[in-house]
């Protein structure tokens, strides 16, 4: 018998199962997760709210105080605060600075600890014993002195007030990379002895491929689990820091201050809708950013091959 | 095993100079002194101040000081506190036990909790406790401590009166033995949940992370393959696996046991060392701060080191050099 | 011959995954008689572990479900039973080796705890009867210096001595059937020889039953009594080693046989089997080999042909065999 | 340290044994019990409150916890530091505690004039420029030693003392012989004469309106501190800083560090025995001051609970809180840095001050409990000017635009007033955290940038801005809003004065000057009354600051305690060994 040639919807079938890299399989991965797409949402939403949300609003953020402390009412959909400003706006304007701290801060943070963590969990030796040791210091470090000296000298050095917050980013990250660089370490510490590394080292790639494209993706889950806890606790130690005259500078607000600010018992029992609004806009952004996280935590791992 | 860590503890002294001179540079470069802090005195004229400056030394050029402070350091003598006008380590011992206490009750229960509500949900991945779980430990680690704080304090103590509004003991109270036990702990229950409930959401993330990549491993299926109990298979095979990078986290955690929650003692006036340090940064107590400043540091450098022994026993690929 | 020790009626193990239903085990049938070795073949993703997998109930749900069918394993229904009476079964009455003894040791335990764990739990010995029946079963897999060897650590070990391990781990309480995982695929040549030497020793000396999923006929040859063959979830030839191998039936079957090299005959291209296994989500109700077969009629792509069984009891499912198609 | 080590994880346990039994035992006070059927008999007390007090009405509602305590007065402070020396104290916590164990020289009346104390009276010989104390017969320390002129004498030399590091000044006193002491190698103060056991006389340079302010001290006995005394050596002295003995109305019982201070009543206090045996400070924060006195932690709450409506509208809420609104001794100010030249035109200063809506500020922090002040002095003082010849400033935006004309700052086209080519910015330091800089700050941006003047604040923590003011001459600032104490002696030498201690900004004004130093040397009181209205009726004008505000202090006490007459000057240390705790 002769041999029948292979019919045309033979090929069409299996054209689907073509060769796709990590990140368009994680890609895809991630737009089907359900938990993904309302984080996405979420975060797009705050994201709008923030920063389109301020020209909508009919007020101006310009202390009243014959307006003082009003409840919420339809002029005022939040209410007012103690000096008669409109809260819903103040909560837009603060959405601005305490998100871009927030993802910025966290930016730096990752990637100074993962890359110096990286360092020295891979070449260990005196490079490891360096980078351990100055993380010890940092770590040891106090945080209130040095970020009190930060103001001083960049009230010396006569940095605007209104550009301090970026600084601010800047110091946040610099000084808490180190649990960050510690936990990586630690993984690429058991993952460097595992056969798939002596693959790499038998195929002769440089140590940077090495790390980036073989450890990375494997250090991925924590790093990120570390950066969705790092937005959240960089939102509100800008609280803080505006204490010290670093983060915000009056009367530009920002959620943590905008929480700080009812801090004491009779705001918690009479003016609800002072603090109950920065704290689920912090709420939301971070239960976002940690449904983005959790997606992309399991759209890069090849097992999950749903 | 020794050798490493005496090599290690050799390694730390650099560490410790290191750490002594850029805490002392930091802390005299911070504008004003002790001094200074009686600014809003009337009765204080500038010869006064001039005065009291060289009195308590702070007119000598700074490297003098470092050396002097760094001489005394070394010879386990911390100075007095300007502040309390007694020796700096009898004011750390007044207060440093008290934040202890705290810090192991709090540690305790945030391990407890974070690990039970991690593992249940990595096991139940995308589950109904998952979802809910995850929804309230965010909006519980988006809240800052004093708010939290203060919201516990008003439903539980001020409204509900199970608790007292704040202290470490009943006012005039003399107990002894077992009731001042019960007493301290009655006190201590808001304090501790305030810090608890703010830091068990971050730690169960990380147990639910670790958890869902041992999960998915070859051994684990072996061991079902031997026919265990599933809690065996959890909680021997997996735990021991998700456990490792912990260990980093936990060691992490020593020297806070110590630090003292600033905040949170502030608002349950709770006698610990941080409400006390964070004094001395705001009134520039030199000799106190940094006495209990190296305490910590010494105590870092220690439970690194003992994050890697650790490290060592627990993960036997990791060879220790 | 001896009783049917494992039987599987019409086993369906199906994956619901996004992009839909996968078939991985389709309607499969066959058994396992005491003391027999089967060997269960076919190409990658055809269903065979996922047969043994369901066998031992370790399919995890999400997104794997057992949909149909049964498995009679001693006279008892393995999916009728409850989650502890099979754990009494799994690592008992039936051992499971793996494929990749890299990782199917847990590194942070030594090996010796890992071997006297089924004993203990199982055989309800002491600490120190299991440690003795341990240092006997890791002698008895051909491991030199027992006692050494318990205190050590999986990454301490080589990939040869790991798998002797897990099968140590899996002879511990001596079961009726051994599930071998592709064995030796991860090994290289001469372990695979002392491993396959093993299991056939361990075999003789218990009557144990074996089930030895490979797609390495070499393996077969050597080892088996009886063969299955599959293809993309579906039983599709079964029958005793040697009358497979003198005259297999179905084209499928030929075309692997055809691909195997021998020594000694030169050829200057190997033959493959043209095209690939098909893509599982969709498999409608035509011969799944009928794309690749040179013998492919109509038939093949309208309806799925059954299992018959010629007299020496050699089952194949193709058209070329049924009725009036018979040559 | 050993018995410690163990307490931690028995505590663990047992916690977590409290919280479950707490968590669902019920909470053991029952609703206060209904009133005993016998009518309800209002006990009375020997000594009333004074009547800055207004009183609760419902005794019902005291909490059960502060009426199972028959002979204790609990008193809420907060700032602990547990050095308790009258001599070395620094914070607000202390000083009370001390001014309960030891007594002072003088003593200070409700209307802020100085009354007898310790020394019964006092001669002020101004030829030959001298003081002569003559002391109370009888009054013993609480160890029953008697107090003499020598104790007196004692804590002259201890204040006089080279090492000296307390809050003490003795040197504007002007004492004769102090410097040679202090500096030089004298052993004795020539000023000081112990004329006999209760009698001691102190030579001055110059007899002033202030040295009666400058002179008064506490007197330490030198029996106990005095041991092993001897110049520049205080360690003794400082070593007994845990283990006060005083000759006060009551005795140090116990210090529970950063919690409580106990003291026990001294039988034979000169003026009487206290009435209530025991007497508990306790540490109690601002965030919670109030929750302790509503759930009975506490009978008495004094610097904790800031003084606005919130929460006074909360005190009497409870019900069974009798409560003191005093006017606070001090006021806020904004200050300009002189060495500007653009603040050297007094008529921008009061376009400044016209041009701000200060009362917005107050009404925004304190809810209208706090007034606007223009003269750096207290409405209760009685160097207080009529309020008739101060100018208020209302604020008058207008006014501020044609004053600021007036000055040569032409509107630019920008909005913003330029004159000779520069824009009129103000770079305010905003000490942080700070409620009143919280409100000031941004009315203070939009009133100004109404007058064309550009405001930017530089939020800082404190002892950065005091670090600058310090350096005011390098123009790093403008201006900076603080507060400022004040005394019952109303001296203003070192604020106002151009060679002030404390006038750091360069503000002078040389008829300002020639006024204090008059005011300050003048004895006779009614020509000084007539000195100081001239005064700030100069101050008034000139503007040296922005005055800002005098706010309120808020007492606040269970109904249950009572007799305590408190005024601006007189805090609640001097009632209590008239205190009485009343049984409802």
């Amino acid at each position: 018998m002769e041999r029948p040639t292979p019919t045309l919807d033979y090929r069409k079938k299996n054209k689907k199962r073509g060769g796709t890299s990590l990140w368009q399989d994680a890609f895809r991965r991630f737009i089907r997760n359900k938990y993904a797409i309302l984080g996405l949402v979420i975060l797009t939403f705050m994201v709008l709210f923030a920063f389109i949300g301020p020209y909508f609003s009919p007020h101006q953020d310009v202390p009243d105080v014959t307006k003082a402390n009003q409840p919420p009412s339809n002029e005022h959909w939040l209410g007012t605060d103690n000096l008669g400003r409109d809260v819903l706006l103040r909560l837009m304007l603060a959405g601005r600075i305490s998100l871009t701290i927030g993802i910025a801060a966290t930016l730096i943070l990752l990637l100074i600890g993962v890359t110096l963590g990286s360092i020295s969990g891979y070449y260990g030796g005196w490079l490891d014993v360096i980078i351990m040791r100055i993380a010890d210091i940092i770590y040891a470090m106090p945080g209130l002195p040095i970020l009190i000296v930060m103001g001083a000298i960049m009230s010396d050095l006569k940095i605007p007030p209104a550009h301090r917050i970026y600084y601010v980013m800047f110091i946040l990250g610099i000084i808490s990379w180190v649990g960050v660089a510690r936990l990586v370490r630690s993984q690429i510490l058991s993952l460097k002895e595992q056969e798939f590394m002596l693959a790499t080292e038998v195929l002769g790639l440089k140590d940077s491929k090495k790390i980036i494209k073989h450890l990375f993706p494997n250090v991925l889950p924590t790093v990120i689990v570390a950066g969705t806890l790092g937005v959240a606790s960089s939102i509100i130690s800008e609280s803080t820091l505006s204490f010290l005259g670093l983060g915000v500078v009056p009367p530009t607000p920002s959620w943590g201050y905008m929480l700080s600010a009812a801090n004491n018992m009779i705001d918690f029992a009479k003016r609800p809708w002072l603090w109950i609004p920065p704290g689920v806009a912090i709420m939301l952004t971070v239960v976002a950013i940690n449904f983005i996280g959790d997606a992309l935590r399991d759209a890069f791992d090849p097992r999950q091959k749903i | 095993m020794a050798q490493f860590i005496v090599r290690r503890l050799l390694q730390s002294i650099p560490t410790l100079i290191g750490a002594s001179i850029i805490i002392f540079l930091i802390f005299a470069l911070a504008p004003g002194d002790y001094v200074t802090r009686q600014f809003e005195n009337p009765k204080m004229t500038p010869e006064r101040m001039e005065q009291l400056r060289a009195l308590y030394g702070l007119d000598k050029p700074l490297p003098e000081r470092y050396v002097s402070w760094a001489g005394n350091m070394l010879r386990g003598e911390m100075g007095d506190s300007l502040m309390f006008k007694k020796p700096v380590i009898s004011v750390i011992n007044d207060f440093i036990w008290n934040s202890f206490l705290l810090g192991v009750a709090i540690m305790f229960f945030e391990w407890l909790i974070a690990s039970i509500i991690g593992i249940y949900s990595a096991i139940r991945q995308y589950s109904v406790f998952d979802a809910i779980a995850t929804l309230i430990i965010f909006m519980l680690y988006s809240l800052p401590s004093f708010f939290l704080g203060l919201l516990l304090l008003k439903i539980f103590a001020v409204d509900l009166r199970w608790f007292p509004v704040g202290g470490m003991i009943t006012t005039g109270s003399n107990y002894t033995g077992w009731a001042h036990i019960m007493d301290v702990a009655k006190h201590m229950v808001l304090p501790v949940a305030t810090l608890t409930l703010i830091s068990v959401g971050g730690l169960s993330r990380y147990f639910r992370t670790n958890m869902l990549e041992v999960i998915k491993q070859d051994y684990i299926r072996t061991a079902r393959a031997k026919g265990l109990k599933e809690r065996t298979v959890i909680f021997k095979h997996a735990l021991r696996n998700a456990l490792l990078p912990l260990i980093t986290l936990f060691t992490l955690e020593i020297p806070s046991l110590f630090a003292g929650a600033m905040i949170t003692e502030r608002i349950y006036n709770w006698p610990g060392i941080g409400k006390v340090v964070l004094q001395a940064i705001y009134v520039r107590d030199y000799p106190l701060f940094l006495g209990y400043t190296m305490l910590i540091t010494v105590l870092t450098i220690l439970a690194n080191i003992l994050a890697d022994v650790l490290y060592g026993i627990a993960d036997p690929r990791v060879r220790l050099k | 011959m001896a009783k049917n020790l494992v039987e599987f009626r019409n086993l369906k193990t199906f994956f619901y995954t996004e992009e839909g239903v996968v078939k991985a085990v389709n309607d499969v049938s066959f058994s396992i008689r005491e003391g027999e070795t089967v060997c269960v073949v076919g190409e990658s993703g055809c269903g065979k572990s996922v047969t043994a997998l369901s066998l031992m109930r370790l399919i995890q749900s999400p997104p794997g479900k057992i949909v149909g069918g049964e498995i009679i394993f001693d006279g008892r229904d393995i999916l009728k039973l409850s989650d502890a009476e099979m754990r009494r079964i799994r690592g008992n009455e039936i051992g499971m080796i793996f494929q990749e003894p890299m990782t199917s040791l847990n590194p942070v335990l030594t090996i010796g705890e890992q071997i006297m764990e089924p004993l203990m739990v199982h055989k309800l010995m002491t600490k120190k009867e299991a440690w003795n029946k341990a240092i006997e079963l890791i002698k008895q897999v051909g491991i030199p210096r027992a006692e050494q060897i318990m205190t050590s650590y999986p990454h301490e070990l080589s990939g040869g001595m790991r798998q002797r391990i897990m099968i140590a781990i899996a002879l511990s309480c001596d079961p009726k059937l051994l599930i071998a995982d592709e064995p030796t695929t991860a090994l290289d040549v001469t372990i695979q020889a002392q491993i396959l030497d093993l299991l056939r020793k361990i075999k003789q000396e218990r009557n144990m039953a074996l089930m030895l999923i490979t797609h390495d006929l070499g393996i077969v040859a050597e080892i088996a009594d009886y063969v299955v063959v599959m293809y993309a979830g579906k039983v599709i030839e079964e029958a005793p080693v040697r009358e497979l191998f003198k005259n297999s039936k179905h084209p499928y079957t030929r075309g692997l046989l055809k691909a195997k090299p021998i020594i000694g005959q030169r050829q200057e291209r190997l033959y493959t089997i043209p095209g690939q296994v098909p893509n599982p989500i969709g498999l409608g109700d035509y011969c799944y080999f009928s794309d690749r077969c040179e013998y492919a009629m109509d038939i093949c792509h309208q309806k799925i042909p059954q299992l018959i069984s010629d007299e020496n009891g050699h089952k194949v499912a193709c058209w070329l065999y049924e009725g009036e198609w018979k040559k | 340290m050993l018995r410690k080590k163990w307490l931690p994880l028995l505590v663990v346990l047992v916690f977590t044994l409290s919280v479950v039994l707490s968590a669902c035992s019920k909470p053991q006070e029952t609703q206060p019990s209904e009133q005993s059927k016998q009518e309800q008999t209002t006990p009375t007390a020997s000594v009333q409150d004074n009547d800055s007090w207004t009183k609760a009405k419902d005794p019902s509602k005291i909490p059960e916890a502060s009426k199972s305590r028959t002979d204790t007065l609990i008193i809420g402070l907060h700032e602990p530091a547990g050095t308790f020396n009258p001599l070395f104290y620094e914070t607000v916590y202390d000083a009370y505690v001390l001014s309960a164990i030891f007594d002072g020289l003088i003593e200070v009346d409700l209307d802020g004039t100085y009354i007898p104390g310790l020394a019964e009276k006092w001669d002020l010989d101004k030829d030959n420029n001298t003081v002569t104390f003559h002391l109370r017969k009888g009054v013993q320390f609480s160890d029953g030693t008697p107090l003499t002129a020598y104790d007196v004498e004692f804590s002259y030399y201890v204040v006089a003392d080279p090492t000296y590091d307390g809050p003490y000044d003795l040197a504007p006193a002007g004492i004769v012989g102090f410097k040679e002491y202090q500096e030089g190698n004298a052993d004795k103060i020539e000023g000081i004469k112990v004329l006999d056991d209760y009698t001691i006389q102190i030579q001055l340079e110059k007899l002033m309106g202030t040295t009666l302010s400058d002179l008064s001290i506490t007197v330490i006995p030198k029996h106990y501190y005095g041991k092993d005394f001897k110049k520049g050596n205080l360690d003794g002295v400082k070593a007994l800083v845990q283990k006060p003995l005083g000759s006060g109305p009551y005795v140090f019982d116990k210090f529970v560090p950063g919690q409580e201070v106990r003291l026990v009543a001294n039988e034979n206090y000169w003026k009487g025995a206290p009435k209530i045996k025991n007497l508990i400070f306790k540490t109690t924060t601002d965030e919670t001051a109030v929750q302790a006195l509503q759930a009975g932690e506490t009978d008495y709450e004094t610097s904790s609970i800031t003084a606005n409506k919130d929460n006074v509208e909360l005190l009497e809420s409870l019900g069974f809180v009798d409560y003191a609104l005093l006017p606070t001794n001090g006021y806020g100010y904004i200050a300009f840095n002189f060495y500007q030249p653009k603040f050297q035109d007094v008529r921008v200063r009061q376009a400044l001050t016209y041009g701000l809506n200060r009362k917005a500020i107050v009404d925004a922090v304190y809810q209208g409990l706090a007034e606007v002040r223009n003269v750096p002095q207290s409405k209760v003082s009685w160097s207080y000017p009529p309020e008739d010849e101060i100018n208020p400033y209302n604020y008058d935006p207008e006014k501020a635009k044609q004053l600021l004309e007036e000055a040569g700052w032409k509107l630019g086209p920008d909005g913003y007033r330029y004159k000779n080519g520069e824009k009129f910015t103000i770079h305010f330091l905003q000490s942080t955290p700070n409620a009143v800089n919280d409100a000031l700050v941004p009315i203070a941006v939009e009133n100004y940038k109404q007058l064309g003047i550009e405001f930017i604040a530089e939020p800082m923590e404190f002892n950065l801005i005091v670090e600058k003011i310090n350096k005011a001459k390098e123009k790093t600032f403008d201006m900076y809003f603080m507060a400022w104490g004040l005394t019952p002696e109303p001296d203003p030498y070192n604020i106002f004065h151009s060679k002030g201690s404390q006038n750091r900004n360069g503000y002078s004004n040389p008829k300002v000057d020639e006024l204090i130093v008059k005011a300050r040397e003048e004895l006779d009181m009614n020509k000084r009354k007539e000195l100081y209205r001239e005064l700030y009726k100069a101050l008034n004008e000139d503007l040296p600051y922005i005055f800002m505000y005098q706010r309120n202090d808020l007492n606040a006490k269970n109904m249950r305690v009572v007799g305590f007459q408190i005024s601006s000057f007189r805090d609640f240390t001097y009632s209590l060994y008239q205190a009485e705790l009343l049984q409802y």
